[in-house]
């Protein structure tokens, strides 16, 4: 049955639901919002072990087979995705705690969180195709609302462009389904990829997928990036930390699991496709990111470097390159959280985010400092942190296709990340101390902790790849071999 | 029981502690603890000496990441035994030396922190026989150096140096990890030892240059070869220890290391030999030619040091002309220039470490290093004098010091290999002992610079920071061992040569036979060219040295700004402004613009697929019929919304649209869909009343100012993503594959017990998107709630406005 | 007065319960209100009070002046629209009404609305004086002020 | 021909003739001069029109389905009360927002009224 | 002048109440016929409107003293639980069931869980389309 | 009726494309409201139109199909949603910062 | 015949709102603009109702009352946003 799979999307439903009932109680909300995202990250580990050793899991929601109603499917990527999901939701809650301001928790500001969460989660685990949209439309909402809350005037010019782009993108979406829907008659993932192979993907499937690339393309920051770098420094640091390490993987994930599952009968077209976008995203990012001398500049466009590192993984296409993905993935949503907490406390700390304007902050804040340096290293995927293994698959993967354009791209921009984040970091930490002890901030226990918790984590995963290795591996096997997901999902109806 | 992976993490232990030592013991005393770690290591070490020069190896592997091969796989051969040796033992003369060269008040501990950091690092590249695990630490080392050359990160100068450092260095690995995959693609193995074995089956292999060239790309960056030197003198920022540890006598050998350790995977092709060779000798002619003209003494050795790595990796492309020509008593004869190398390799780290530490002693105790500034020492310092002569002769490829015989060794090497002409040698090789022979000349007189300018010649006490006397005995013990060690392989070189250099040796030509690897080394071998070349050297050099001052001019023929530093420099400007252009141009800020990318992303690739692909197809046979009142309410339709684009005003644009909307509820009902006309209608409504309360505090809206040009194109990407949706709408119609799977739905009533099948679709069969939409629903309301209610003016302070 | 119609409601459920079916149905509720109303006209002078019904009654012929209203003013309408020249002569004009509920005011000024060319434009605040814009006032303005008053005593059958 | 067929017919009569009534109010909101001349088509005519309409539906599956249909003769009475309320609050708010009478008006007592008591 | 709104209010208050009927109506029946939750919601919540729009919110709120936040919220919370309720059976997460009674009065009546399920989603629409209002309106 | 409601679809995108394309924020999202008319049409097109009876059980079928019915209804009400936080997002931008007219609200990318 | 007359009243409705449409366009008054809005609303109600006449079916019923209601209610929404510029007052001073 599994119906506890259901409970990585429901619980923060329910838990954001009930929170707006405890309102002015700030401080139970906190603890609750903590407590329901490690018992996410509990259940979510559970579910993984579970495939390990059962295969593919899915909950019909009412009963219903597929592909007749809407159903959760648990698969090693998936789960991997949701396991991060709630730690680094975890991680920025306890950040949260001691830097969103009274006001914003006063309204609703942990709600909106778990309702982001709660989309995330449900686009991870959905099945079907429509579906998909619906939880799309939760995080994307959450996001609005998250991204203007507080009513600055610089949050709300950002929210309008951001939540234009993604109204288009939304439009989009449903277009594209319209027309999948019309050419092929079903939304469940396993029967779209099986009936779209059995009548092979012809050009007009491959134009549609190809709108579908568009539209994941836009979430996910894949060439059509622009809207990121604006909306992403807008907000406090607790919440663009989520946006940096989630919301784009969103769009990673679906854009992997739509041309691994359904669209993958042309790739020299659609891959190829996604290669190019890849490489110029990774071009453009690395030129935004020392293009700035703001760190939430410099911290934006490095998301979109990643981006375009992790689908030259897609655009390759072998077993290798999506292990190297999936790493990959795992690892930005990290380090991401992490870079944009430091980047938060660095401009809470000195009321400025122009790198230029701070000095030798190493001397007030050596650890601050020290983190920020590891996280630098783990984006440019310096081992043996976090970022390396993810960087020797794709590598691995674009040599054995000969991708070497892509291969260039990719090392050359973590080169471009190095320098980018070395850049701030000698600006900001190194130099003539000019904070005296008097006026130095002193920084608040609840600011460092949970920088250091993921900084820890960067290591770990890194030092630790192999941890995690055998669900990657399953993960990248279920990609690459759709009948595994077809056979798991529709089973002996064929 | 010692094992080399207890020595690679012995560093890093210490180095976890030193945070909880360091404030209970008086500071001086961190680094006598410290001391501890290199000195034990060259110990135990030391120990196995014998069996590894009897030919033994030892393998050690702990799994890391079995799933991918990469473990801490350990390999202790006479190669990593040279390296192994030199990294403890120059590591402990160096910390000896740096105990009293760093003052109490430094942050010592960061210091030694970074220090062992990067002695476990080195440790880990040479005794690493995973590649993947080797630039693991490859990279490690170059992190440390950049924290050890920005210790005094304060100084503008030295975080210029240690980010160039970074970035080349940095580079190179990244490269040389490109090619290290290769390699991996090629042979399937990521263990050295196996590489090794079986490269010889991969020559013709596609990827086989490019790895070979990415790898060397690595190495050149790591070893200061011509054009990646660069970076070396500004390193030279960090403290003299550190100078003499890290960038003369190890980090900046890892290049060197790793080319000897691919010599048997890559050396055969002779393109390996041209490379090598030819950036090596150039490097040293470049490095030698640019030392002389410093007034630094530290630059000096850094230029100095730069050349000498090029002598080094000069003669090992050359003695892979061996391996080229395959193992035949002939062949081996070109092995003796590898052997030169490693000789000189070990040669190198002992003057050129000696030297360092005289610098280090001069600046610490005078306060400069500046040539110009400085003479007459000989009297003041004494020991430190005789030191500096012993190292510079040594350098110069005087006898009776150590520097003499590779020097004599490598002269050698080059003459011989003018004489080979299987690898199309020819007349460019001659050129091969003419560079040598030139930059040894430039050689003999920067050493000649370093003693006399600075011993000899008048004492100018004013232009010293403060005025100094003999170091303290503990600064002079290391130099001191140094130079012991310089004369004393001049007396017993072969003792270096059978249990070091010949195990060595071996592990390079692992194909040829062990015994002819390791020649007899003598000082005195007959009149030969070699020894008329250095004879000439000294002559020249001599007499060049003593007309310095009249044709040292000539490098005031470079201008400044060619330099490849500025070179360098100039990119990295460039970089920055037009990334700044470029990004600028496009990221506008303004969503008419990213609007207007998402249109011409979806014209050009949706629109492209369309068409290109051949998508479009036409077919209305099954289409239902169309009744008059249908075409007049599409007629409606059309012309309402076309007419909201040239409303005046906003209310009559909402009011059109509310007709839009309205006649989109009939079509539902004309479609047979109650629920959605119901929902449509009330919807439609209340987003009319949402925008009459919205205007309430918005002004009526202005006309469109744009440019008629402007508009046209707005036009154009208008029409054109109407036409592609319809076009890809009408394709769809005509090719419709499959029955739809609401059939199922039919059976609503058994199955959900209702009749309105939409109904139980969505309480039923689809609840979960009810559900969620639900959700969403709520989530804007209040987040409308929210966002009126939380205003930033009325709103108080929180942490990002501070 | 709601005292009768409660004693109507009693009887007609009382008549659904001797009437003892298995299923309530409307048809026997009605059929026991019909009887009802007999037994309370019948009854109607013990209570002192009019008989309930005849304010239904009021009613019913109030809703017949409105639809007539109505028939005649959209013909009057339709004959200006197909006229060939428009000849009219609007205006604004006001007109002072007895009539005081909300309910008496609500009820006249719809009625006004759907008379032949007049709309009611404004209510004075204390809700006495009504400014009716007429579509011909040259022509019709007398016969407006006559139909008003029938309007008005109409409505007050209704209200009083 | 039964008596539903007739009552059908009669009913589909109806119906015909509002959607006559219907175009021909529909030309009078375009014809007359001013606004609060044509909330007189819109007002009387129109609603004259729907209520036919309905009244025709109503009767007619009464006598093809014999289906009470309690929704039409809801909607009935809502029009009825919306209407007139509708054209009054529309025109108020013509005047109110100061939209011009027509130039053959020849009496305004409410201006002065809105002018004296502002 | 000041404005009188007698005419409209006093017709509103007649009116509403058929609204509400009809909300009421819709999202009862909507199992067979057009309507359910959603539109039931709508359609009351467009009869609060009706009344915001003729009288003012603190009148309306004299009336109808709800927080509709709240309303909105134990709307979804309905909503999601009622999925609940499957799993204590030992069922799919939002498995619904329905069968046939034999009730007094109401005579043989179906009777499914997926009324619950509505009752919740016509809260959420009502809540949320009155905040939405409400939050609105109440700006200055 | 499919290719003319197909090519309603595209006339409704093409204002609206036109619309989002402004400068005024309201015309941006009257905009994005055209486009989820047209959407909502396009997805009950892609059902087939008129191929049925109306989908409530009773009689005879063949029902028209009933999946895109309730995928527009969820549909209508997201975007119903999306809009009323847009637009007031808009006013609240507006009086923070007192226009609606884009080109003023670049902002963040000299900041 | 049935079928016939209906279909040209309901071709006639919707010429009707074809029609209004213009003033919808042309105006020139907000006012005039809120008059054509309600009659298109009212002649979808009569649309409908013939429309339910065509198809056989009870199912759009509720839709004409619920026209009904939301044309009302809309009318009196941009009535008193010409007349006030506000739709929804917090307190009415009267
Ligand atoms: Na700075
Ligand atoms: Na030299």
């Amino acid at each position: 049955m599994n119906n506890i799979l259901v409970l990585p999307m429901v619980i923060p439903v329910l838990t954001g639901i009930i929170l707006v009932f405890l309102r002015s109680f700030v401080r139970i909300q906190r603890w609750i919002s903590f407590a329901a995202m490690i018992g996410i990250a509990g259940l979510s580990l559970y579910i993984l072990n579970q495939i390990q050793a059962e295969g593919i899991l899915h909950l019909n929601f009412g009963g219903w087979e597929p592909p007749y109603g809407i159903l959760f499917v648990a698969d090693s990527f998936s789960m991997l995705l949701v396991l991060t999901t709630s730690i680094i939701t975890a991680i920025c809650l306890l950040y949260a705690f001691s830097s969103i301001s009274k006001e914003r928790e006063n309204m609703f500001f942990y709600p909106f969180v778990h309702f982001l969460v709660a989309g995330v989660n449900g686009s991870f685990m959905t099945g079907d195709l429509f579906n998909l949209f619906v939880c799309f439309e939760v995080m994307l909402v959450a996001s609005y609302v998250l991204i203007s809350l507080g009513g600055k005037k610089l949050q709300l010019k950002a929210a309008i462009k951001y939540v234009a782009i993604n109204v288009l993108s939304s439009w989009f979406f449903l277009v594209a389904i319209a027309y999948l829907y019309g050419t092929v008659g079903t939304l469940n993932f396993a029967h779209l990829s099986q009936r779209i192979a059995e009548v092979g993907q012809g050009p007009l499937l491959t134009t549609i997928s190809i709108l579908f690339l568009l539209v994941f393309s836009l979430k996910a920051g894949l060439l059509l990036y622009f809207w990121l770098p604006g909306s992403y420094s807008a907000p406090p640091p607790a919440i663009a930390a989520l946006f940096g390490a989630l919301l784009t993987k969103v769009g990673i994930y679906a854009m992997l699991r739509v041309f691994t599952l359904l669209f993958y009968h042309e790739p020299t077209i659609t891959h190829t496709i996604i290669g190019v976008m890849a490489g110029i995203t990774m071009i453009g990012g690395s030129l935004g990111a020392i293009a700035y001398k703001d760190i939430r500049q410099v911290v934006s466009y490095n998301v979109v470097i990643a981006v375009g590192f992790i689908l030259v993984g897609l655009a390759i296409s072998t077993k290798t390159a999506m292990e190297g993905s999936i790493y990959y993935l795992v690892h930005d949503m990290i380090v991401k959280a992490l870079l944009f907490l430091l980047a938060g406390t660095i401009i809470a700390l000195t009321g400025t985010g122009k790198i230029d304007k701070m000095s030798g902050l190493i001397r007030n804040y050596p650890l601050l400092g020290w983190l920020f340096f590891i996280a630098t290293l783990s984006l440019a995927g310096i081992p043996p942190l976090s970022g390396f293994i993810g960087k020797i698959l794709v590598g691995e993967g674009a040599i054995e296709t000969g991708s070497y354009v892509l291969l260039a791209l990719a090392f050359i921009s973590s080169i471009f990340v190095l320098y980018s984040l070395l850049r701030v970091f000698m600006n900001c930490f190194w130099g003539e101390t000019i904070i005296s002890e008097e006026d130095e901030v002193p920084l608040k226990r609840g600011l460092l902790i949970p920088c250091v918790l993921l900084g820890v984590g960067t290591a770990l995963l890194g030092v630790g790849a192999e941890s995690i290795s055998t669900y990657v591996n399953d993960a990248a096997n279920t990609l690459v071999n759709p009948n595994i997901y077809i056979q798991a999902i529709l089973g002996d109806q064929k | 029981m010692f094992t080399v992976i207890i020595a690679i993490m012995l560093p890093f232990l210490v180095a976890a502690l030193i945070p909880f030592f360091y404030k209970r013991i008086p500071r001086l005393h961190i680094g006598w603890f410290v001391l501890a770690v290199p000195v034990i290591l060259f110990i135990l070490l030391a120990r196995y000496i014998p069996s590894v020069a009897s030919g033994d190896t030892y393998l050690k592997t702990i799994e890391w990441i079995p799933t991918y091969g990469i473990n801490f796989s350990t390999y202790l051969d006479g190669l990593s035994m040279i390296f192994g040796l030199l990294i403890t033992g120059v590591g402990s003369l160096v910390i000896l030396y740096s105990i009293y060269y760093l003052s109490a008040r430094e942050s010592l501990h960061h210091f030694y922190i970074y220090l062992l950091l990067f002695m476990g690092a080195m440790l880990g590249v040479v005794f690493s026989d995973n590649i993947f695990v080797l630039y693991v630490f490859w990279e490690l080392t170059s992190i440390s150096s950049f924290l050890l050359i920005a210790f005094w990160y304060h100084r503008k100068n030295s975080r210029y140096g240690a980010q160039k450092s970074l970035l080349i260095t940095v580079s190179g690995g990244v490269a040389m990890l490109a090619g290290f995959i290769m390699v991996y693609t090629m042979t399937d193995t990521l263990s050295v030892r196996e590489i090794v074995m079986s490269m010889s089956d991969y020559t013709n292999h596609l990827l086989f240059l490019p790895a070979m060239l990415l790898i060397l790309l690595g190495a050149f960056t790591k070893s200061a070869q011509f054009p990646f030197h660069i970076w070396l003198p500004d390193a030279m920022e960090a403290p003299t220890p550190v100078s003499a540890y890290l960038h003369s006598a190890t980090m900046v050998k890892a290049g060197i290391y790793l080319v000897a350790r691919f010599t048997p995977v890559f050396g055969g092709d002779q393109v390996w030999f041209w490379v090598v060779g030819s950036v090596g000798i150039f490097t040293l002619f470049w490095g030698s030619f640019n030392a002389v003209r410093q007034v630094d003494l530290k630059a000096l050795l850094a230029y100095s040091t730069i050349s000498q790595l090029g002598l080094i990796m000069s003669l090992f492309g050359l003695g892979s002309a061996a391996l080229h020509l395959g193992y035949s008593s002939e062949s081996v004869i070109y092995t003796q220039a590898t052997f030169a190398a490693l000789f000189h390799l070990i040669n190198h780290s002992t003057f050129k470490g000696a030297l360092f530490m005289v610098v280090g002693i001069i600046d610490h105790e005078l306060g400069t290093r500046d040539i110009r500034k400085l003479g007459g020492l000989m009297a003041l310092m004494p020991i430190t004098f005789t030191i500096a002569i012993i190292g510079s002769f040594s350098m110069a490829g005087l006898p009776p010091f150590n520097g003499f015989l590779s020097k004599e060794m490598f002269f050698d090497a080059v003459v011989r290999i003018n004489e080979l002409d299987i690898l199309a040698i020819g007349n460019i090789g001659v050129l091969f002992p003419v560079v040598a022979w030139i930059a040894s000349v430039l050689t003999f007189v920067y050493c000649m610079i370093i003693v006399f300018k600075t011993f000899l010649g008048p004492y100018q006490p004013e232009k010293l920071e403060h005025i100094g006397q003999e170091a303290p005995v503990g600064m002079l013990i290391a130099p001191s061992v140094l130079a012991v060690l310089v004369v004393s392989i001049f007396f017993f070189p072969n003792l270096v040569g059978v249990y070091l250099l010949k195990p060595a040796m071996m592990s390079i030509f692992p194909t040829f036979e062990a015994t002819e690897l390791a020649p007899h080394i003598s000082a005195w071998h007959g009149w030969n060219t070699p020894l008329m070349m250095t004879i000439g050297v000294i002559i020249v050099g001599v007499l060049l040295f003593s007309i310095l001052r009249h044709w040292k001019p000539i490098y005031r023929l470079f201008p400044p700004h060619w330099s490849l530093n500025s070179l360098y420099n100039m990119m990295l400007m460039q970089a920055e402004i037009r990334s700044s252009e470029i990004t600028r141009s496009y990221m506008t800020g303004n969503l008419r613009d990213y609007a207007l990318y998402v249109y011409l992303f979806f014209f050009t690739a949706v629109g492209g697929g369309l068409f290109f692909l051949g998508a479009f197809s036409f077919d209305s046979s099954g289409n239902a019929p169309i009744r008059i009142y249908e075409w007049i309410l599409v007629l409606v339709m059309m012309i309402a919304g076309i007419s909201i684009l040239f409303a005046k005003s906003r209310l009559t644009a909402t009011l059109l649209n509310g007709v839009l909307g309205y006649s989109i509820a009939i079509f539902f009902v004309l479609f047979r869909a109650p629920d959605l006309a119901l929902t449509q209608l009330v919807v439609e409504t209340v987003t009319t009343a949402l925008f009459l309360l919205c205007f309430r505090f918005l002004p009526e809206w202005d006309r469109e100012t744009y440019k008629p040009k402007t508009k046209m194109v707005h036009a154009f990407i208008a029409i054109a993503t109407g036409t592609i949706v319809t076009l890809i709408g009408l394709s769809v119609q005509s090719g419709k594959m499959f029955e739809s799977i609401s059939v199922y739905f039919e059976n609503a009533y058994e199955l959900a017990g209702g009749n309105n099948i939409v109904n139980a679709i969505l309480g039923d069969f689809r609840a979960f998107d009810t559900m969620l939409e639900v959700v969403v629903l709520f989530i804007a309301g209040i987040g409308v709630f929210t966002l009126i209610k939380l205003k930033a003016s009325r709103g108080g302070q929180d942490i990002e406005n501070k | 007065m709601p005292a009768q119609f409660l004693l109507n409601l009693f009887i007609a459920l009382l008549w659904m319960l001797l009437r003892d079916e298995d299923v309530l149905r409307f048809s026997t509720f009605f059929a026991g209100f019909l009887v009802g109303i007999v037994i309370v006209f019948l009854m109607h002078r013990f209570f002192g009070q009019q008989f309930y019904l005849r304010r239904v009654y009021s009613i019913i012929k109030l809703i017949i002046i409105f639809i007539s209203e109505l028939l005649q003013s959209s013909f009057v309408v339709l004959k200006q629209i197909l006229s060939p020249t428009l000849d009219i002569k609007p205006g604004i004009f006001t007109y002072e009404t007895a009539l005081k509920s909300d309910w008496e005011v609500t009820a006249l000024a719809m009625l006004l609305t759907l008379t032949p060319g007049s709309v009611v434009m404004e209510v004075s605040p204390e809700g006495n004086v009504f400014y009716i814009h007429g579509m011909d006032l040259e022509q019709s303005k007398d016969s407006l002020l006559r139909s008003l008053a029938k309007f008005e005593k109409a409505i007050m059958e209704v209200t009083r | 021909m039964n008596i539903s067929e007739i009552v059908k017919y009669a009913a589909v009569f109806l119906i015909f003739i509002s959607s006559v009534v219907s175009v021909i109010s529909a030309l009078g909101i375009i014809r007359f001069p001013d606004v609060y001349t044509r909330i007189h088509a819109a007002t009387k005519s129109t609603t004259l029109a729907v209520l036919l309409t309905l009244t025709g539906a109503f009767v007619y599956f009464w006598a093809a389905e014999s289906f009470i249909s309690v929704r039409l003769i809801l909607g009935i009475i809502f029009v009825f009360l919306t209407a007139p309320v509708a054209g009054h609050l529309i025109i108020r708010a013509a005047y109110r927002s100061k939209v011009k009478l027509a130039e053959s008006s020849i009496e305004d007592e409410l201006k002065s009224a809105l002018d004296d008591k502002e | 002048m000041k404005i009188n709104d007698v005419i409209l209010q006093t017709v509103t208050r007649m009116v509403v109440f058929i609204i509400l009927t009809l909300g009421v109506y819709l999202f009862l029946s909507g199992h067979n016929n057009p309507g359910g939750g959603f539109i039931g919601g709508l359609v009351l919540a467009s009869a609060i409107v009706l009344l915001y729009l003729a009288y003012d919110i603190e009148t309306v709120h004299k009336g109808i003293p709800f927080d509709f936040k709240r309303v909105a919220a134990l709307g979804v919370l309905i909503a999601v639980t009622s999925g609940f309720g499957a799993i204590l059976f030992d069922s799919h997460f939002l498995t619904q069931t329905f069968s046939h009674f034999h009730l007094p009065v109401f005579g043989e009546t179906e009777l499914a869980t997926v009324t619950i399920f509505e009752a919740g989603v016509a809260l959420a629409v009502v809540g949320v389309v009155v905040t939405i209002i409400l939050s609105i309106s109440e700006d200055e | 009726m499919e290719t003319l409601i197909t090519i309603l679809v595209g006339v409704l995108v093409t204002v609206a494309t036109y619309l989002i394309l402004s400068r005024n924020l309201i015309r941006v999202i009257l905009g994005t409201s055209l486009l989820s008319h047209a959407v909502h049409l396009l997805i009950m097109t892609m059902g087939g139109l008129k191929t049925g009876k109306v989908p409530l059980l009773g009689g005879e079928g063949p029902y028209v199909d009933a999946l895109p019915q309730a995928l527009i209804l969820t549909a209508i009400v997201i975007s119903f949603g999306v809009t009323a936080f847009f637009l007031v997002l808009v006013y609240r931008s507006y009086q923070e910062s007192r226009t609606e007219d884009l080109d003023p609200l670049r902002g963040s990318n000299n900041e | 015949m049935i079928e016939f007359i209906l279909g040209i009243s309901l071709s006639l409705f919707a010429l009707s709102i074809a029609i209004v449409l213009y003033r919808i366009i042309r105006g020139p008054s907000m006012p005039d603009r809120v008059i054509a809005m309600d009659t298109i609303g009212v002649n979808l109600i009569s649309g409908i109702a013939v429309i339910s006449i065509l198809l056989k079916t009870r199912a759009f019923l509720e839709v004409i009352l619920i026209i009904g209601i939301l044309a009302f209610i809309s009318t009196i929404a941009l009535s008193k946003f010409i007349e006030r510029g506000v739709i929804v007052e917090y307190k009415r001073d009267r």
